[in-house]
């Protein structure tokens, strides 16, 4: 797998799975949303309307107000920079320290490898959730500190992966002869070895985006992080569930419906990354 | 059964390493954790007082001694908001969510191991693009969401599901007599029923929200491993032997596939303790996530920090019991150990 | 000796997104009883797709345009689902390259050859295990009561290979395809299983079909050799007919860019191109490309068998 | 004369992961090695005998457990091989590695590839120097001008094998090391790239240790052959010796397996029974002990030294 083989098996991949058109296409959508959210909201997502509280969707409100008469439509579009920009820093964050951290220790192996070996043990003994709920609780309840916990979770799979691919790596002909050639260690790795595995980490990245919007959300949806009236997709949820009873489903179907859709959008785009740079690996 | 000593041995660092950092979350952070063991209505007077009776005020290490101390003689500290004991007020809500989480379980593996094979023989047809289609929605629905819909459609649009309030309705029944804590069990050796289909009712929504998401990697993963087998040269050789096709896909593809399966379980798990957070918020269950959650907001430290550790321990167990599974599968981990 | 495999006329192609592949293309080939004919090629030469295809055990996207495979009367290619499975295993059974591999990893040794005893040779249960470790006795596998509780995993290569050969013969089967037998195993361990594999067929009157890359190899153990290239076989001769004179250009180059222990650096010589892409429109002779003494007749269809001698066939119009 | 390369008591002991206490698996045991300037050495040996072990403890890819290795009487051992990679003694030896395709860096263009070695070793920094040796090198090995800005994959097995070739020569090594370098190839590319190593050698006056486990190979370019057995030499003759009149039985035993249609149906040694095993062997027992067909009991008390026995030959063998 190699940037060259990306271009090379592009045809194809769109070609036999026109699901990836659709993900790019969502993909820009919610692009749009997160950059110019503000501006394409029809309302002011904060806005409350006392004389319209809960009114199902119409042409003036498409996704309903909430119970405080808030514009659910703008709300979701506004929400939608803050639950990408919290999962997007944290696959970042944890794809940078990651890597560095896997990749010394597949390739020195040794003390570094058992140190950060153990320590991803020790983060993967935990059910990630719950441990994700641990930190926020201990560190705080805001922002910053969901992004945090959801890169500490997210770090163990980033880890282990780069460490598997240098150390697979390490042995292989070209490494060698690179050490050969007169190549120090770190020039191996950074020069020989690091390019080559990051076409796979970023298939890993895309794959991981869905799972840290879920968790983001989740976290959220249980009251951690982001307090109201911030509009976010989770918290909306969590305050619409109040109104299922009384059959007033707006308010929790359309927040919960722009989640399914970035997330989707991240799981196919993954799908079809991995399709472009290894046809052979389509599962 | 060499091997399972030589695995037991093999948790004692990452139980180590779960102490260690559960330990870590509540002491060496920024913040003052007296602050937060005293709640959020205490003066400065009580903190002060809270933290020298915690022992706050003595060095890291000496703390650390103190706090593995207390948990060999299984003192968890106090819950604020329920005043018990939080070992107590755990043990008592664990049962709960371990039969949600049981069922979700038996539910993921019952549908989702059928659809993996069944996808993998039946490789790019009509049958392997339906489990393609509902792994990747299945994957895509956050269980909260999920959770809500099932309610939504089930209980207020067609009125199948009971109220999601909790593991049963307390008006019309009475809780089982307590032996193991599930009130399905119970209900059963209690004889009764009645009981014993209410609360199977109440557990089918929550069970499946939470099974549905666990469903996607293991469906994933199966088949993958499947179509691994079926092209591996051990499968080839089963063929070119003239082997019956049942024998083919059971003894040599699908048993060789239980291994990667097995694997993935440990992660699955993950997702179940996880996920029965928010489930149990979303159906009123009153489980330790709930109770987790409910500590959270009310910054009840200790409460929080039981929980966190207890599900560690129950992971950990969870997945010695994977892996004790698997050397039963494959005799190459028995020997490497 | 009288024919036991025939193949006729084959065609094969396999459908790829990137075009159809013309892999076999009239291949004709006749193994008689007891006899071991090699069939030698490069990679990419269709020698395994061949045999593959004598196994029923092609590959999804193949699809076998014209021709037949007759074993012992029995035409294979209109033979299907359970019929071809009660032959394959009794009547003919296969051997591979890299035994570890083609061994289930997680079963017995033993087990896998009573799987195959239990479904083809009428054997009380009870007495599965002890056929099971004659037929390991038969391969001249040491300690075979040890080895029944055995994983592949704990064995040599070599070890394995003869317990790839005992499954295989462990219903006495009158057809042994061996694709590529001891690649990939030491050159002593070579030789300790391919004369176990002559051994057994000469026995039994067994015939084998070892499909191999090996020139030298083929030319020790087989009693006639073909020759494949790009999908065609190109010349069918007995083995000291064949490396004596050979009448093919292919064979000819082929047998000069073999190392022996006679040749020197000097009077190795290599072949010039490269084998066709199997994609293309291709001439009739698919080795005229590459071939020094091309004519112009070699672009004339169709590409005739010139019998050289009633066992010495070439699939050449100016043979040498 | 001092030798251009003179590896004298070479060990490279590898501590075993859970295995008995203090277990070591002997990959490289006490081994000596002169290669003189201009001169070609085979080293052959099967699979696990630490051949693998010799050409990267001589490469300096890994630290030998003992021993020296003097290249023109310097001593390289002196420093530890993480030194050694930035010293200017590091292009005087170089590899050619075994398998083609893994051995080129798939993000690396034949250019890049050829002219890493020459900015990290030479220091060369204009780019028309780098140019000119980089295409120089191409045409050395024969590789087409307009393949240099192509990537490995775009290349043929052949192809890449010149590129790997063209690396280890570009910075004007004294010693070449092959590791297996056609062992991937086919019969046809592989003649062509043992007549273009052969071409070198000549036109660049280098040495060559060339490993290999085909004796066939191994004798068209090789003037000495040095045997290895479970980390162990067990003999060194020149080759015409070697193969006229080996005196080690695993020596006999391997050249009797080389498949040889001139010799079929005679009957040959050939080697049986449990390989020793290479984690702490008994230091007092001949390593080949178990499968030799000549083995005594001073085989299993007194390990046999290598001993000259005229003529350029020596082997470890009580009974040579």
């Amino acid at each position: 797998m190699t940037f060259a083989n990306l271009t090379r098996n592009a045809g194809h991949a769109f070609g036999e799975n026109p699901l990836t058109l659709v993900a790019v296409g969502i993909l820009l959508l919610l692009l749009t949303c997160a950059l110019l959210g503000p501006s394409l909201a029809p309302y002011d997502p904060l806005m409350t309307d006392a004389t319209a509280k809960l009114v199902p969707p119409s042409m003036a409100h498409p996704f309903g107000t909430d119970a405080l008469g808030r514009d659910i439509l703008s709300r979701v579009i506004v929400a939608t920079r803050l639950d990408l920009g919290m999962a997007f820093s944290a696959v970042i964050l944890s794809f940078v320290v990651g890597l560095a951290l896997g990749s010394a220790a597949g390739y020195l192996g040794g003390w570094t490898d058992r140190i950060v070996g153990r320590l991803m043990d020790t983060i993967m003994a935990f059910p990630l959730f719950v441990l994700a709920m641990g930190i926020v609780a201990a560190l705080g309840n805001n922002v910053a500190n969901i992004i945090i916990a959801t890169m500490i979770i997210n770090l163990p799979f980033y880890c282990r992966f780069a460490r598997a691919e240098v150390n697979m790596r390490r042995d292989l002909g070209y490494a060698e002869a690179a050490r050969m050639g007169g190549n120090r260690t770190l020039t191996v790795l950074a020069v020989h070895i690091i390019p080559n595995i990051l076409p796979p980490m970023m298939v890993q990245a895309s794959l991981n985006m869905g799972w840290a919007i879920l968790n983001a959300a989740g976290l959220s949806f249980i009251g951690l992080g982001v307090r109201p009236p911030t509009p976010e997709w989770g918290i909306m949820v969590s305050e619409g569930a109040s109104f299922i009873v009384s059959g007033e489903w707006w308010a929790f179907v359309f927040p919960g419906a722009a989640l399914v859709l970035a997330v989707f959008c991240f799981n196919l785009l993954g799908d079809g990354l991995r399709d472009l740079l290894d046809p052979r690996k389509r599962v | 059964m060499n091997f399972v000593w030589k695995r037991l041995l093999a948790t004692l660092p990452s139980l180590a390493g779960v102490v260690v950092l559960t330990f870590l979350l509540s002491h060496a952070l920024p913040g003052d954790p007296a602050a937060y063991f005293a709640g959020p209505a205490a003066d400065a007077n009580s903190i002060a007082e809270i933290r020298e009776k915690l022992g706050l005020d003595r060095p890291l290490v000496e703390q650390f001694f103190y706090y593995v101390a207390d948990l060999l003689r299984g003192n968890l500290g106090k819950s604020l908001t329920t005043g018990q004991p939080v070992l107590t007020d755990l043990v008592d809500r664990l049962p709960a969510s371990l039969e949600l989480s049981a069922y979700a379980l038996v539910f993921a593996i019952g549908c989702a191991i059928p659809m993996g094979v069944l996808a993998a023989i039946r490789l790019d047809r009509p049958a392997d693009h339906a489990c393609r289609v509902i792994v990747t929605v299945c994957a895509a629905f956050p269980t909260f969401f999920i959770g809500l819909l099932l309610v939504y459609v089930f209980y207020f649009l067609l009125g199948w599901a009971p109220e999601p309030l909790g593991r049963l309705n307390e008006i019309l029944y009475t809780a089982p007599p307590r032996v193991t804590g599930a009130y399905t069990i119970d209900a059963l050796i209690a004889g009764d029923g009645e009981v014993f289909r209410a609360a199977l009712a109440q557990l089918v929504l929550p069970a499946i929200s939470l099974g549905l998401f666990a469903l996607a990697p293991l469906a994933r993963i199966t088949r993958a491993a499947m179509l691994e087998s079926l092209s591996s040269d051990f499968v080839r050789t089963a063929h070119a032997s003239g082997l019956p096709t049942s024998k083919v896909l059971f003894t040599y593809a699908f048993r060789n596939s239980l291994l990667p399966i097995s694997s993935v379980l440990g992660m699955v798990f993950s997702f179940l303790l996880g996920s029965n957070v928010l489930i149990e918020q979303v159906f009123g269950w009153q489980g330790v996530g709930a109770y987790a959650v409910s500590a959270v907001l009310a910054s009840d430290y200790a409460a929080v920090q039981g929980f966190v550790l207890m599900m560690a321990l129950l992971y950990i167990l969870l997945n010695l019991l994977v892996d004790v599974l698997a050397t039963l599968i494959d005799p190459r981990v028995r020997f490497e150990g | 000796m009288s024919d036991h495999l025939t193949i006729s006329d084959l065609n094969l192609e396999f459908r790829t997104r990137h075009g159809t592949v013309r892999a076999l293309e009239d291949v004709s080939l006749t193994v008689r009883r007891g006899e071991i004919v090699g069939v030698v090629g490069e990679s990419g030469s269709g020698k395994s797709v061949m045999a593959y295809s004598v196994m029923g055990l092609s590959d999804a996207a193949a699809d076998i345009k014209r021709g037949s495979i007759v074993l012992g009367g029995m035409d294979l290619l209109t033979t299907r689902g359970e019929a071809m499975r009660a032959i394959r295993g009794r009547e003919m059974a296969m051997i591979f390259q890299s035994p570890r591999t083609a061994l289930n990893p997680i079963r017995k040794v033993g087990r896998q050859i009573e799987d195959v005893l239990l479904e083809h040779a009428a054997i009380p249960r009870r007495d599965l295990k002890k056929a099971a470790i004659a037929a390991l006795e038969r391969v001249r596998i040491p300690d075979p009561e040890r080895r029944y509780n055995a994983y592949p995993f704990e064995l040599s290569g070599g070890m394995c290979q003869r317990i790839m050969i005992a499954i295989a013969l462990a219903c006495s089967p009158s057809l042994l395809i061996a694709d590529e037998p001891t690649t990939g195993l030491d050159v002593t361990t070579q030789a300790v299983i391919m004369d176990l594999i002559r051994d057994k067929s000469r026995d039994s009157r067994m015939s084998t079909l070892l499909i191999t890359h090996d020139l030298g190899l083929a030319g020790e153990y087989c009693d006639r050799i073909a020759v494949m290239h790009a999908g065609h076989v190109v010349e069918i001769a007995p083995t000291d007919v064949l490396l004596a004179h050979p009448a093919h250009p292919y064979t000819r180059q082929l047998l000069a860019a073999t190392p022996t222990p006679d040749s020197t650096i000097d009077t190795l010589s290599s072949i010039g191109g490269q084998l066709p892409d199997l994609r293309r429109e291709l001439p009739p002779c698919r080795f005229s490309e590459r071939c020094v003494r091309k004519m112009p007749q070699c672009d004339l269809p169709p590409l005739p068998w010139t019998e050289l001698s009633s066992d010495h066939l070439v699939r050449c119009r100016v043979p040498l | 004369m001092t030798a251009l390369l003179d590896a004298q008591n070479l060990s490279k002991l590898y501590p075993v992961k859970g295995g008995a206490k203090g277990s070591l698996l002997h990959a490289v045991d006490g081994v000596d090695l002169r290669i003189e300037a201009g001169e070609c050495v085979g080293l052959v040996g099967e699979s696990g005998c630490g051949k693998s072990t010799m050409v990267r403890l001589l490469a300096r890819l890994i630290d030998p457990t003992s021993g020296r290795i003097f290249l023109d009487g310097g001593d390289v051992t002196a420093v530890t091989q993480s030194q050694f990679v930035a010293s200017p003694e590091r292009g005087r030896i170089q590899v050619v590695f075994q398998d083609p395709t893994e051995s080129l860096n798939p993000s690396f263009r034949v250019f890049q590839t050829i002219a890493d070695p020459l900015k990290r070793l030479l220091k060369l920094r204009n780019a028309d120097d780098i140019a000119a040796k980089v295409y120089r090198a191409a045409m050395l090995v024969g590789l087409p001008r307009e393949l240099v800005q192509r990537y490995p994959h775009q290349l043929s097995g052949g192809q890449r094998a010149r590129v790997g070739i063209a690396r280890a020569i570009v910075v004007e090594p004294r010693l070449l090391i092959l590791d297996e370098p056609t062992s991937a190839l086919d019969v046809s590319v592989q003649a062509v790239i043992l007549r273009l190593l052969a071409d070198l050698r000549a036109r660049l006056g280098m040495s060559y240790l060339f490993v290999s486990h085909d004796l066939n190979v191994v004798r068209l370019l090789c003037s000495r052959v040095v045997v290895m057995y479970l980390g162990k030499v067990v003999e060194v003759a020149p080759v015409e010796q070697l193969f006229a009149n080996p005196r080690h039985p695993y020596t006999k035993a391997l050249i009797a397996s080389i498949p040889d249609p001139a010799r079929r149906g005679e009957a040959r040694p050939r080697l049986d029974g449990n390989p020793t095993s290479p984690i702490s062997p008994n230091p007092n027992v001949c390593r080949f002990q178990s499968r030799c067909p000549i083995a005594s009991a001073e085989c299993r008390t007194i390990m046999p030294e290598l001993r000259e026995l005229g003529g350029g030959q020596s082997a470890a063998c009580h009974f040579a």
